[in-house]
């Protein structure tokens, strides 16, 4: 296990009662790398994420974070070893203004002690969210809700940011500015990014390196630009012999 | 499919079996004092059943061992222990078909719920098999236990109610008590009303439980027979009153100086703290049901020195225990050694039960129903209550005698009886102190 | 409603169970010839509790009505009981005629407000409806304010015939909620607890629906509340409208297994039993009862018929439908 | 005229009571959802512990109700953690028997230790009356009701939407999961909320203790005014609790008032009823649990 491997995921099985969700899924993550999870709704994205986040237990298989075993850990004590998960629907806190919500980001000590400096850096970084500061986020429109999303997940100061098809129900424009500060986030601060998406051609021209998921296990996988982009879509829909 | 149909034909018939099997009692009824076990014999015993074959007297006591009402429950474990001790050791038990053979008593908790009542007794008498059942406390008690002795046609002797209550649900062939009369109880505190020399306006602040309803009656119809007094009557309130600002300001601007009460405790405690408050004390404060217990008096803000109730019991009464041959005064005393507190007042209602059962039993001289029911009808005994005997109601009527609250020479506060006019056995109506009153 | 498939796979299911449970009725059926008074009595507790925790487990356990209020409809049994007794000297068949129908009307009336409410906001709802009633008969003259009334009448009922009421009460309590849920309501009950949302969306009128199950139980409830005053006999505002009867119908139903017809079942049994077996620890008998309540929900948070479910798939009264395999 | 205005301010006082044994439980009902059935039995309990200790350091009431926030923190480690925690998630209705079975057990066991005397905290202020004229009389217990109670409300309102500690409490009352990405445990978090409820319940008890007194089983009866309180105010608003006391408080006076001492009770929880189904959710209630 080389120290350039932020996280890897070994042999992962993941069962809701007797139905089977993931099969055998391997994955790796090298320190300050852009990877990407392709797949089609259904194909077991977020099981996967949630599996590795903890909130719900794996059948068997392991997750090791920077060397340490984190499979099925309690959700809150995974984060505080410094991963972070912008989720799918960015639940972000409605009852709360979108300063509140930056702020419980934050909870965690390591990142209370630099909240000033990255609420500047996230308000630099999606100046959106400057303006609606004290507005409750329940107010907030889609995009901006995506933002806020992101940018809690950042105030974690987190070492790996997980973004669960965050371009979804999204204006293409909108999901360009997101993907653009994603970028700069990983070029400025050096962040290892994993984007779960079902855009194909997105997923492979900003990812370095991809993994197709279809119906719960790993059908292809390795740097982007390798990787045809027609033979990850006929992956992607199942047409020949993975399907 | 069959696997599932064989679990299932197990399910019921266990369920149905497992109900049959209660037939022989094969729970021990409950932990008579004194030892013993109740299983007994096995006969059908619903109605007009044969006697089981035991070598002892089975009484069942369903009283309210836990809930508001187990206040009254204090002494009963100190006077049965010592009652049973005295008759089964000393006097070597009771005469029963020729054989002098042990008393005990098995306890049933009904929670100070008629529910848990009626089921307290029916277990009484249909798992126990008790000879004798008693209903305590409150018409919960004795109404329920009543109920059961006419349904199941057992002997019982239930006391701790207000006569009139309890004959609301009779009358009753298979049921005797020992109650107050409230018409003398109200009787007694308007003596006391009388002996103040007062504008004669009372104000009646009565709840709407039995006391309270049966109280207001009672009251308004005394004094429009005496004359004199004048009624001022703001309502019944509710038990979970937070709050009397209504009624004592009502009071206050009627310029009331009599005030005839009934409430619980808390209630109790409120009221007064409130007329403090309002700086309105009237002459005479009546507060009854609330002030039995000197402990929980005691903790009244202001100065409880003056409240007048009636009392049930009172250990200056002139009399003695048949059965202990000891007086009123020594018992309460003994019992005030043992425990370190003022006595209460339903020591004497103990006493008095095993006085009565001694003789009952001694004279029917066997467990038959009829025999037992009528020694019940033909008591005529002294006890602490002085002579009990049965009236037509099928109750032996005990006093419930005017009394107030004085500043005590062993305790903070002492009872001081101070109208016992529809009693004449105690003539001692000691002078009346009047409450710091604001008038 | 009578969907043809479902009854045809109905009719097979009760062929095979069928002869048993009829077997079992029968010999509770002649409990009173074999059975000691003592067992009669138990028993009449045992099945009157099974129709209050069945008709619960209709509310909780189907409809998603959590409800904390349901003691009220068992006082208003007992008060129809004790004033058509007492005041006008009717008799009991005549008392259970006008429960039903007060029972009906009260719980429409108060169906309005209540509806309006879900969640937590409706459990709390419908206890503060309940407390309101307790204080209305509280402060009624007619029905002797706190006093209570003595239902003299139901002294001398033979208890063999308040045993066959109540076994009667507790088989049809059972049967209702099978058939209810093995109806077409039962679907909509089940999709209405599941998904209420989804279900509102397919067309299932929510209301109504919940709204019938509401009357079913509320009136059953007050039917058992007759028959259990005919025993108690003594009423009393405080006691007739209690929160214990909420807490026993919960304990029945969670320890027995909500949401499962057997529950109930298992739950009464267990419920009258432990009462009986607590008389021989007097003033503790509580603290026991409430103890066994929290390490039985610790262990087994379905309930026991939800355990044995979960591990042996066992169901008595499967409302499954199965495909023809 | 004047018993009007008089019910009118001894109606606010008394609502001011009302909104401190009310605030407890608005914590825990909006945060987790949880009906929780024992508060009433735990606020007495806080009573008989401030007693307790009165009678064993030496009459000095403020020193007693320390030790008893104390003791009923650690209560509410011990009943939150090993108990409730395990349940919560299993959905209503076990957690409503479970709070049945502590509430149960409480009042039990206190009844096992003191009988059913009745118990008072004594109050250095009584008789002592802050406003005493023909029209209106405002006793200086009831005003001390009042202010404390405001102060406490005020002091959680503040630690819960201005703190991170009461930030991370709404942000696990909010969504259970996006809070556990946050990297905030909430079992313990829940944890921490049931021990702020009864810190804050202890003052209802002392109040209680003080002004009416108390059983060893008064917990239910205070149990329907804690649940009227929060639904009136709305679940999870710690504002909207010391409205609807206020309400609750003056509706049962001018019922009192208007209909006679003997429907006060009835007024009130009619009232109650009025406002739910006017707006089922509270008159401030937003922070329902997801």
């Amino acid at each position: 296990m080389n120290e350039n491997m932020l996280m890897t995921i070994e042999n992962l099985n993941v069962s809701y009662g007797d139905f089977q969700a993931l099969y055998d899924v391997s994955m790796q993550f090298p320190k300050g790398a852009i990877v990407s999870i392709i797949g089609a709704n259904g194909a077991g994205k977020s099981t996967l994420l949630n599996a590795v986040l903890g909130i719900n237990k794996p059948h068997s298989g392991k997750v090791t974070f920077q060397g340490q075993d984190i499979t099925g850990k309690r959700t809150s004590t995974i984060v505080s070893k410094g991963v972070s998960l912008s989720p799918e629907g960015s639940s972000v806190f409605e009852d709360m203004t979108v300063y509140e919500n930056l702020v419980v980001g934050a909870f965690l000590p390591s990142a209370r002690k630099k909240k000033k400096e990255r609420m500047e850096y996230v308000y630099k970084l999606f100046p959106a969210l400057k303006e609606k500061a004290s507005q409750r986020a329940t107010f907030l429109s889609g995009g901006q809700r995506q933002m806020l999303a992101i940018a809690r997940a950042l105030m974690s100061d987190p070492k790996l940011l997980i973004c669960d098809e965050i371009s979804l129900g999204l204006a293409p424009v909108v999901v360009g500015d997101i993907y653009n500060s994603i970028l700069e986030v990983n070029e400025k601060m050096g962040l290892t990014i994993v984007l779960v998406e079902q855009e194909v051609k997105r997923s492979l021209d900003y990812s370095d390196i991809s993994y197709v998921l279809v119906k719960g296990s790993v059908v292809m996988g390795g740097p982007s630009d390798e990787l045809d982009e027609a033979a990850v879509k006929d992956a992607y829909f199942g047409i020949n012999q993975f399907a | 499919m069959k696997r599932r149909a064989i679990l299932a034909a197990a399910l019921c018939l266990v369920f149905a079996l497992s109900l049959a099997a209660c037939n022989g009692g094969s729970a021990p009824g409950g932990t008579p004092a004194g030892g013993g076990d109740a299983g007994g014999g096995d006969a059908a015993w619903t109605n007009g059943g044969v006697v089981p074959d035991r070598e002892y007297i089975l009484v069942g006591w369903a009283a309210p061992m836990s809930g508001p009402q187990s206040i009254f429950m204090m002494p009963t474990q100190w006077v049965v222990d010592m009652m049973l001790d005295h008759i089964n050791n000393n006097l070597g038990g009771i005469e029963i078909n020729g054989r002098r053979i042990p008393l005990r008593v098995v306890f049933a908790d009904n929670e100070s719920n008629p529910t848990t009542a009626m089921a307290a007794a029916e277990r009484l008498v249909t798992n126990d098999r008790v000879d004798i059942l008693l209903g305590t406390w409150t018409p919960v008690g004795t109404n329920t236990a009543s109920a059961v002795a006419e349904r199941h046609q057992i002997p019982t002797f239930v006391f701790g109610a207000p006569e009139e209550s309890w004959l609301d649900g009779g009358p009753y062939e298979w049921a005797v008590g020992m109650n107050f009369n409230y018409y003398n109880l109200v009787r007694d505190l308007v003596n006391i009303w009388t002996r103040v020399d007062t504008n004669g306006r009372v104000g009646l602040v009565l709840d709407t439980t039995v006391d309270g309803t049966v109280g207001r009656d009672t009251v308004t119809g005394i004094l429009d027979e005496l004359g004199g007094f004048e009624v001022v009557d703001p309502g019944a309130f509710d038990a979970a009153t937070p709050d009397f600002t209504g009624i004592i300001s009502r009071l206050r601007d009627e310029d009331v100086q009599i005030i005839y009460a009934d409430m619980n405790t808390p209630n109790a405690s409120r009221f007064w703290s409130q007329l403090a408050e309002f700086d309105f004390i009237p002459r005479v404060v009546t507060i009854n049901r609330g002030l039995h217990y000197a402990a929980d008096v005691g903790r009244l803000e202001p100065n409880a020195v003056g409240l007048t109730y009636s009392a049930l019991w009172d250990r200056n009464y002139p009399f003695s225990s048949s059965l202990l041959g000891e007086s009123a005064y020594g018992i309460a005393a003994r019992w005030e050694d043992d425990h370190g507190e003022h006595y209460p007042y339903s020591l004497g209602y103990d006493v008095a039960l095993f006085d009565i059962l001694y003789d009952v039993l001694t004279r029917a001289g066997t467990l038959e129903r009829n025999a037992v029911m009528e020694a019940f009808l033909t008591t005529n005994i002294d006890t602490v209550f002085g002579n009990v005997t049965v009236n037509e109601n099928r109750n032996m009527r005990v006093p419930a005698l005017g009394t107030q609250w004085i500043e005590g020479d062993r305790w903070p506060l002492q009872k001081s009886i101070v109208s016992a006019d529809t009693f004449p056995f105690v003539d001692t109506n000691l002078p009346i102190v009047i409450p710091q009153t604001t008038q | 409603m009578t969907h043809k498939h479902v009854l045809s796979s109905a009719y097979k299911l009760i062929g095979i169970k069928s002869g048993v449970i009829v077997a079992a009725i029968i010999a509770l059926a002649l409990l009173p010839l074999y059975g000691s008074a003592h067992a009669i009595n138990v028993g009449i507790l045992v099945f009157s509790y099974l129709a209050l925790g069945q008709m619960w487990n209709l509310l909780a356990g189907y409809s998603g009505l959590v409800s904390l209020g349901h003691q009220a409809f068992i006082g208003i049994g007992a008060y129809t009981l004790a004033v058509v007794t007492v005041s006008y000297g009717g008799g009991f068949f005549m008392s259970f005629l006008i429960s039903i129908v007060i029972a009906v009307l009260f719980s429409l009336v108060i169906s309005f407000p209540i509806f309006k409410l879900s969640g937590v906001y409706f459990t709390i709802g419908t206890w503060i409806v309940s407390e309101s009633v307790l204080m209305f008969f509280r402060n009624w003259r007619f029905v002797n304010f706190d006093a209570g009334m003595n239902i003299t009448r139901a002294f001398r009922i033979p208890q063999e015939n308040l045993y066959l009421g109540a076994l009667a009460l507790g088989i049809v309590s059972v049967a209702l909620v099978y058939f209810i849920l093995r109806s077409k309501m039962g679907l909509s009950l089940m999709a209405m607890r599941d998904n209420p949302a989804a279900a509102e969306v397919r067309g299932v009128h929510l209301y109504k629906t919940k709204l019938i199950c509401f009357l079913i139980a509320s009136t059953f409830i007050t039917i058992t509340g007759v028959l259990l005053y005919m025993n108690i006999a003594f009423v009393m505002p405080g006691p007739a409208f209690g929160i214990d009867w909420a807490v026993s119908m919960v304990f029945i139903v969670v320890i027995g297994g909500i949401g499962t017809i057997e529950g109930p079942i298992i739950g009464a049994a267990i419920y009258v039993f432990l009462r009986q077996f607590l008389f021989n620890f007097p003033g503790m008998s509580l603290i026991i009862l409430g103890s066994i309540a929290v390490i039985v929900i610790l262990v087994a948070p379905k309930g026991i018929m939800g355990a044995i479910h979960g591990k042996f798939g066992f169901e008595l009264f499967s409302v499954r439908r199965k495909m023809e395999d | 005229m004047e018993l009007f205005v008089q019910s009118l301010v001894s109606g606010i006082l008394l609502g001011g009571l009302y909104a401190a044994i009310g605030v407890g439980l608005s914590l825990v009902f909006g945060i987790m959802g949880l009906t929780n059935i024992a508060h009433g039995s735990l606020l007495i309990l806080s009573s008989f512990f401030i007693m307790i200790f009165v009678q064993a350091f030496g009459g000095s009431i403020i020193l007693a109700f320390a030790i008893t926030i104390v003791l009923m923190i650690a209560v509410g480690v011990l009943l939150q953690g090993f108990l409730i925690n395990r349940v919560i998630s299993k959905g209503a209705e076990p957690a409503l028997l479970v709070t049945f079975g502590v509430a149960i057990i409480i009042w039990n066991i206190l009844e096992f230790f003191f009988g059913a005397n009745f118990f008072r905290l004594s109050n250095p202020l009584t008789g002592i009356n802050v406003v005493s004229t023909r029209w209106m009389i405002i006793p200086a217990t009831a005003l001390f009701n009042l202010g404390i109670s405001t102060v406490v409300i005020l002091a959680l309102h503040f630690v819960i939407q201005k703190t991170l500690f009461g930030r991370a409490i709404r942000a696990a009352a909010g969504n259970v999961n996006a809070a556990e990405l946050m990297g905030i445990n909430t079992s313990r978090t829940y944890i921490y909320a049931m021990c702020l409820a009864l810190a804050t319940s202890s003052v209802g008890g002392l109040l209680v203790g003080q002004t009416f007194g108390f059983f060893s089983f008064s917990g239910m009866g205070y149990l329907i005014i804690a649940f009227g309180v929060v639904v009136i105010g709305g679940m999870g608003s710690i504002l909207g609790t010391f409205l609807g006391g206020i309400i609750l408080g003056v509706a049962q006076l001018l019922g009192g008032y208007f209909f006679g001492p003997g429907v006060q009770t009835l007024v009130g929880y009619l009232t109650l009823l009025v406002l739910l189904t006017l707006r089922p959710q509270g008159l401030l209630g937003n922070m329902t649990r997801k």
